[in-house]
């Protein structure tokens, strides 16, 4: 696989740019925002994906998927960010969906991902408890109790928790807050006694939720991965999720970018367009780079997953490293660039602003990816 | 006044203070003060003339001098007095006492310096953003009045204002800067439409103002007729200065500092370190940043006192006090990651949705009042002085 | 050529690199290369015709298609070879290729895969920097020749060069894009001076070229009379391309890299992280930096060999390519700190003194082969087709 | 004191200026560089300014000095940055007679600053062992032997050492490399048996040196302050010296900036004054922003010292973090703003370049004292 699109790629993506500007325009995220819908995406539209195979790309024939990789997930991923569509792809594929095909034994996927795949399910990760992103501080507890786990806790930013119907929660079964070892994946049901979820409503208006645990039961051929090893499924859901991630922010700041440039080419003042303005010139072709850059790198990450290659966990923290450092700069040069109507709820170049800081914080900032980043190429 | 009576006046002022300020508004400027205490406050400050000290008392104001004005100031800040400054006094009122004429004075100082009627400002329009020259509202004269048609936008207040100090065009066939004229009239009659613009951010402070026919005395026009661009700039000059020379603007609103937010966010290592290396370092540029601006402003001041000759500063205090307040916006998401990320639900704490507000917020601290591009190339030009 | 025959031609090119590359030049292209053997790879070369190895075997060329060509160079990158590439192979043969007469392809291609001759390049002009097109050297038509006057800067190395390939003024009454020819002509006659430029990092390697009647073959002019701006811009993509596409320029001929440089200098804890997370943090940018310039350069070839259509980003890597390599010797220059501020002295490790004179050196990268604002400039018209 | 310059320093900066531009433009100093000067400044122009007061200006008036402050040392030094000159401030005044007023006692005083004062004496200070600044990495070490003490070690980045007579000599009594405390300073004759100084050039055309220290020995009497404390000295020296350097830097990067701001004004491409280019008129607005900033938070540290505020540490970072971060920027912007020609020798506004790194790396570059400052501020 090399850094540019494949043919069949390239096909994908002409028709999900037509399905999304057809079906899914940036006002349809707008209306399930300010409708307050009870759901916060469509699951009308979210089976038709299921339909068309894209929700299953990444998962094996034998459920219902199309055992494809992340080039091809990730150029519908993109085509979402370029019109912001809420569906769940990160809650349900990206993270939930991981989770079962990388820990869950054959038993649990034939049971819960078929249904993934036609849009039926909705999965989730309750993983953060705390702000910053930080893998293994986990506080909940996991007691065995039998041949049952006892679980209690807290957790926030549960995306889509509100409309799950598992929730694979990470806990610890050992050690303490911070350590890698002692944290155990377990898939819990939406309305398993002990269970409370609570919706909050997020800055980019997608779907978050924090939940309490309170003694919920949870059998213990419901684990995913091995007990106390669980971080070793969570760094390669992460690792995954994260390049998802990655390229629906592609789509997003690209967007943003191609609106911007066209504002430079059509708004006037002083009597003339605001792109010919050498400062604006030289600022939006320096981002032009920035965006180039980011675009090589992330595909460089996808890549590296669907070739098995053994450097994911470094193309993935450089990845997101880059796109959590340029999309602030491209969201913010934009807001800037359209002036006084790009601080209006009206214009749509703000939805794009708040959906990549949104991003950017998600799954470990800049700071933490370069960090990391540091660490693994040895310095 | 010697220094002997104005440590004098400086007592009476504090005493002044001390007996009229309830401690529930001594923490600064806040959205959420009670609003019986306000009005107490407000009358306080009417009857001792201290809405508008610097004016003369035969215009309402409190007929103090430089000095005293500066003490009345500096003592309201030490104990983080709330700020009330309305367009009418910051704005308006310099205005009027430069360019108005007696008539004007009288009609409308005193009004302004008891709060009695609340001014917006009609400036910017859809077209004029940054090139607010190009400004298209028209005023026809008709007998002893004007006929006011057009479009205004980012009017703050103007749902709740009585009147508006309003640039309009005069003379259509001339250049743009010599055709516009500056005119007060009232908001409530037939012919004027508010509609809020609803911001990123979540608020609906500003409105676009439509008028059909919006009847404006001719005796309101400010200054001479299509004049009004130079009383514009000076207006604005007042804007630029406040702007830049507020300490922490927003900031000065928020619960806990940006200090004290990160700490906490954070946390501190057991040498009484920040955890995260980066963080710390953005939080120290945010920290020098604020100690250049509020030394260089402090600077300025005492080079304007000692008649000595420095380059003019306000630009430039404008546009970097802009990017400041947003990288310390910025550096607070940073530090509540997740936490940061929400618009509502108790999943959040009330200080760290007030925070996300105001990252959102002050995203227009560098496109109002003079975008950061309109401050550079003010800084190249008249700054620097070089030829265009 | 089918897969398995060019695998065969590798495996013959890696066999003939392995008799002939002595190990000693297998560190990249450094300055201090014992100059023996360098001589003999050079003759190496020569005869097997890998100077030119994509020009026509009857031009002095090794005949090969790009596929092999790609081959040789990946091969030899792959042991480090140093690089022998000069103005003749890289610039002027492309471009006599392109647009010269057969004559002058005979004339000179031959010398040029010899490396018999050697070329420089008269471009800038004391009054025509980032302004190439308003240069002033004239050459005007006496008979069969030319006589050129007039003054060049920048020339690298042109105290050695046997050849000139500049650009002239053959028509001073024509807008400036139109009347400049592109001319040949000896450097060692009478008329042409040379005067070695000292710069800031104490090199020499350019000069000052004054021209008073020197003698150009009126046959040696290349393309059209008056068309020489066309081959001018034809030619400085291949600098460009140069530039942007070669990995590490001055980097590659250090002795440590700068991760190498920066662990030697500011340590390692006990995790093996480094001691400054300031200095650990614009590392990894300028890795990622390095990283992203490498790919996309990677994808753009990707997709014109594909013909996707893509945005030219030849201008973009040439940018960015120029900060990277100056924000890599600031990097090295804050890990050395006291160290790093030498200019000679027992006091300084060779190296350290090596990473100074680099760290100056860069300075010219955002300068030379089209300054930054020009790269800007060109993205914003060119690339993103926004009008002026 | 405020943050603008009194009537008797504006007084002292004309006087200073009209000196500078007279006795000392920038290209004294590329001869001095260019003819390899054994002595590498002027002792000439050096005593010149003993006579006009400037040397003493920080010593009591019992040892000849004018016993004014930092403003007015500040003034002197911003013309000496202006015109590049060499003179041994930093090595003479900042570093070794700041450690014999602050850590000497009388008769020390009296026998050393007087000759200081009039410029018949050149002092420095030995104390840095390693690349980068860290005040406590100290190996060379110094024992006790009867009323004497012998010292053994190497030091590098002694500035003037090669014309120094007294070197001030850090060196460990006590503790291991790193710690503040077990720290001494001891006054070295330069003709000392045992001791070795190398000459080394600077980037900046300045005068560096390296010491050998073998068993030399020193009088008990020479020891400024108190053994093992000798870091109280130290921190204090640094302080002063880093504000010095402080002010020297402004007149500095001022200077390149009206010289770069110039050349915008008068230099034309392509048919205009490059001046009227407004992505570089945005680039040296902002520049001048930095530059103003810097101005003021420099003069504040000034006024620290002068008024014995509690704040000296945190000022003087303030300070040198401003400094060593502005210098690059302008220094940078001015090469790049000249172009080809700022890559020459023979442009001066190279040699301003150089300077300004030296100066920007001397006594802690920006990390060194932005985290310096964030530690004192308490995070």
């Amino acid at each position: 696989m090399g850094l540019i699109l494949t043919e069949d790629q390239l096909i994908l993506r002409d028709m999900a740019k037509s399905f999304f500007d057809e079906k899914s325009p940036v006002e349809r995220m707008r209306e399930l925002r300010d409708s307050r819908d009870a759901v916060g995406f469509s699951r009308d539209l979210w089976k038709e994906m299921g339909e068309l195979g894209w929700i299953g790309i990444l998962f094996p024939e034998s459920v219902g998927g199309a055992e494809m990789g992340y080039g091809e997930l990730g150029v519908v991923l993109g085509e979402c960010g370029r019109v912001l569509a809420p569906e769940p792809f990160m809650s349900t594929v990206l993270l939930g969906g991981n989770a079962i095909l990388l820990g869950g034994n054959e038993p649990l996927q034939k049971e819960l991902l078929p249904d993934v795949c036609s849009g039926n399910r909705i999965l989730t990760l309750a993983f953060q408890e705390k702000g910053r992103f930080d893998p293994y501080a986990i506080e909940t507890k996991a007691s065995r109790d039998g041949d049952h786990y006892t679980i209690t806790g807290r957790k926030s930013f549960v995306l889509d928790g509100h409309v799950a119907d598992q929730i694979v929660v990470a806990a610890r079964t050992a050690g303490s807050s911070g350590e890698r070892d002692g944290l155990s994946l377990f898939i819990v049901d939406a309305g398993a006694p002990g269970l409370t979820i609570h919706r909050d409503n997020l800055v980019d208006g997608r779907n978050g939720s924090h939940l309490e645990l309170e003694n919920v039961a949870v059998d213990g051929a419901r684990v995913l991965g091995t007990v106390d090893a669980g971080a070793d499924v969570l760094d390669a859901v992460f690792d995954r999720a994260t390049v998802g991630l990655c390229a629906e922010m592609v789509g997003s700041f690209e967007e943003a970018f191609e609106r911007t440039l066209e504002y430079l080419k059509t708004r006037e003042q002083f009597g003339v367009k605001i792109g010919t303005f050498q400062a604006l010139r030289h600022r939006i072709a320096n981002l032009f780079a920035e965006m180039e850059f980011t675009r090589s790198i992330v595909r460089d990450a996808q890549t590296a997953i669907d070739e098995g290659r053994n450097d994911i966990a470094e193309a993935t923290s450089a990845a997101k490293a880059r796109c959590s450092e340029v999309a602030p700069l491209i969201a913010g040069e934009a807001v800037q660039m359209h002036g006084g109507i790009g601080m209006t709820d009206e214009e749509e170049i703000g939805l794009f602003f708040k959906r990549l800081k949104a991003a950017e914080l998600s799954l470990g900032d800049a700071i933490f990816h370069r960090n990391r980043f540091a660490h693994l190429r040895g310095y | 006044m010697s220094t002997a009576n104005l440590e004098e006046f400086r007592q009476e002022i504090r005493t002044w203070i001390d007996e009229n300020l309830p401690s529930e508004l001594r923490v600064g400027t806040r959205k959420d003060l009670p609003k019986k205490l306000l009005s107490q406050w407000n009358k306080a400050l009417i009857s001792r003339g201290l809405v508008a000290p610097e004016w003369d008392t035969e215009y309402g104001g409190g007929g103090l001098d430089r000095k005293q004005a500066g003490i009345v100031k500096e003592e309201l800040n030490a104990v983080r007095a709330p700020k009330l400054r309305t367009f009418g006094v910051a704005m308006l009122g310099p205005t009027l006492l430069e360019f108005g004429t007696e008539e004007q004075k009288r009609e409308f100082l005193p009004q302004i310096a008891r709060n009695e009627v609340t001014w917006c400002q009609g400036y910017s329009e859809p077209g004029a953003g940054s090139d607010l020259a190009s400004l298209q509202t028209r005023a026809v004269r008709e007998g002893d009045e004007y006929i006011v048609t057009g479009q205004k936008i980012w009017t703050t207040g103007a749902d709740k204002a009585d009147w508006i100090f309003c640039l309009v065009r005069t003379e259509p066939d001339a250049p743009k800067h010599e055709g516009i004229s500056f005119l007060l009239f009232p908001m409530k009659q037939e012919g004027v439409k508010v509609s809020p613009l609803n911001l990123i951010d979540g608020s609906a402070d500003f409105s676009q103002v439509f008028f059909d026919g919006a009847r404006a005395k001719a005796s309101h026009l400010v200054g001479p007729l299509n004049g009004g661009w130079t009383i514009a700039k000076r207006l604005l000059q007042h804007e630029r200065t406040q702007d830049g020379g507020s300490e922490g603007g927003i900031t000065g609103a928020m619960k806990d500092t940006i200090f004290d937010l990160v700490k906490r966010e954070v946390g501190l290592d057991a040498r009484g370190t920040l955890q995260d290396p980066t963080i710390r370092e953005r939080l120290a540029q945010q920290e020098l940043e604020q100690l250049g601006l509020r030394l260089t402003m402090r600077r300025a001041g005492e080079e304007m006192r000692a008649s000595q000759t420095g380059r003019d500063i306000a630009s430039l205090g404008k546009y970097r006090w802009a990017n400041m307040v947003k990288d310390e916006q910025d550096i607070a998401m940073m530090a509540m990651g997740a936490q940061g990320l929400g618009w509502s639900g108790d999943g959040f704490g009330a200080d760290q949705l007030e925070r996300t507000r105001a990252w959102l917020t002050t995203r227009a601290d560098s496109i109002w009042g003079g975008t950061n591009e309109v401050q550079l190339n003010v800084i190249a030009k008249r700054v620097l002085k070089i030829p265009e």
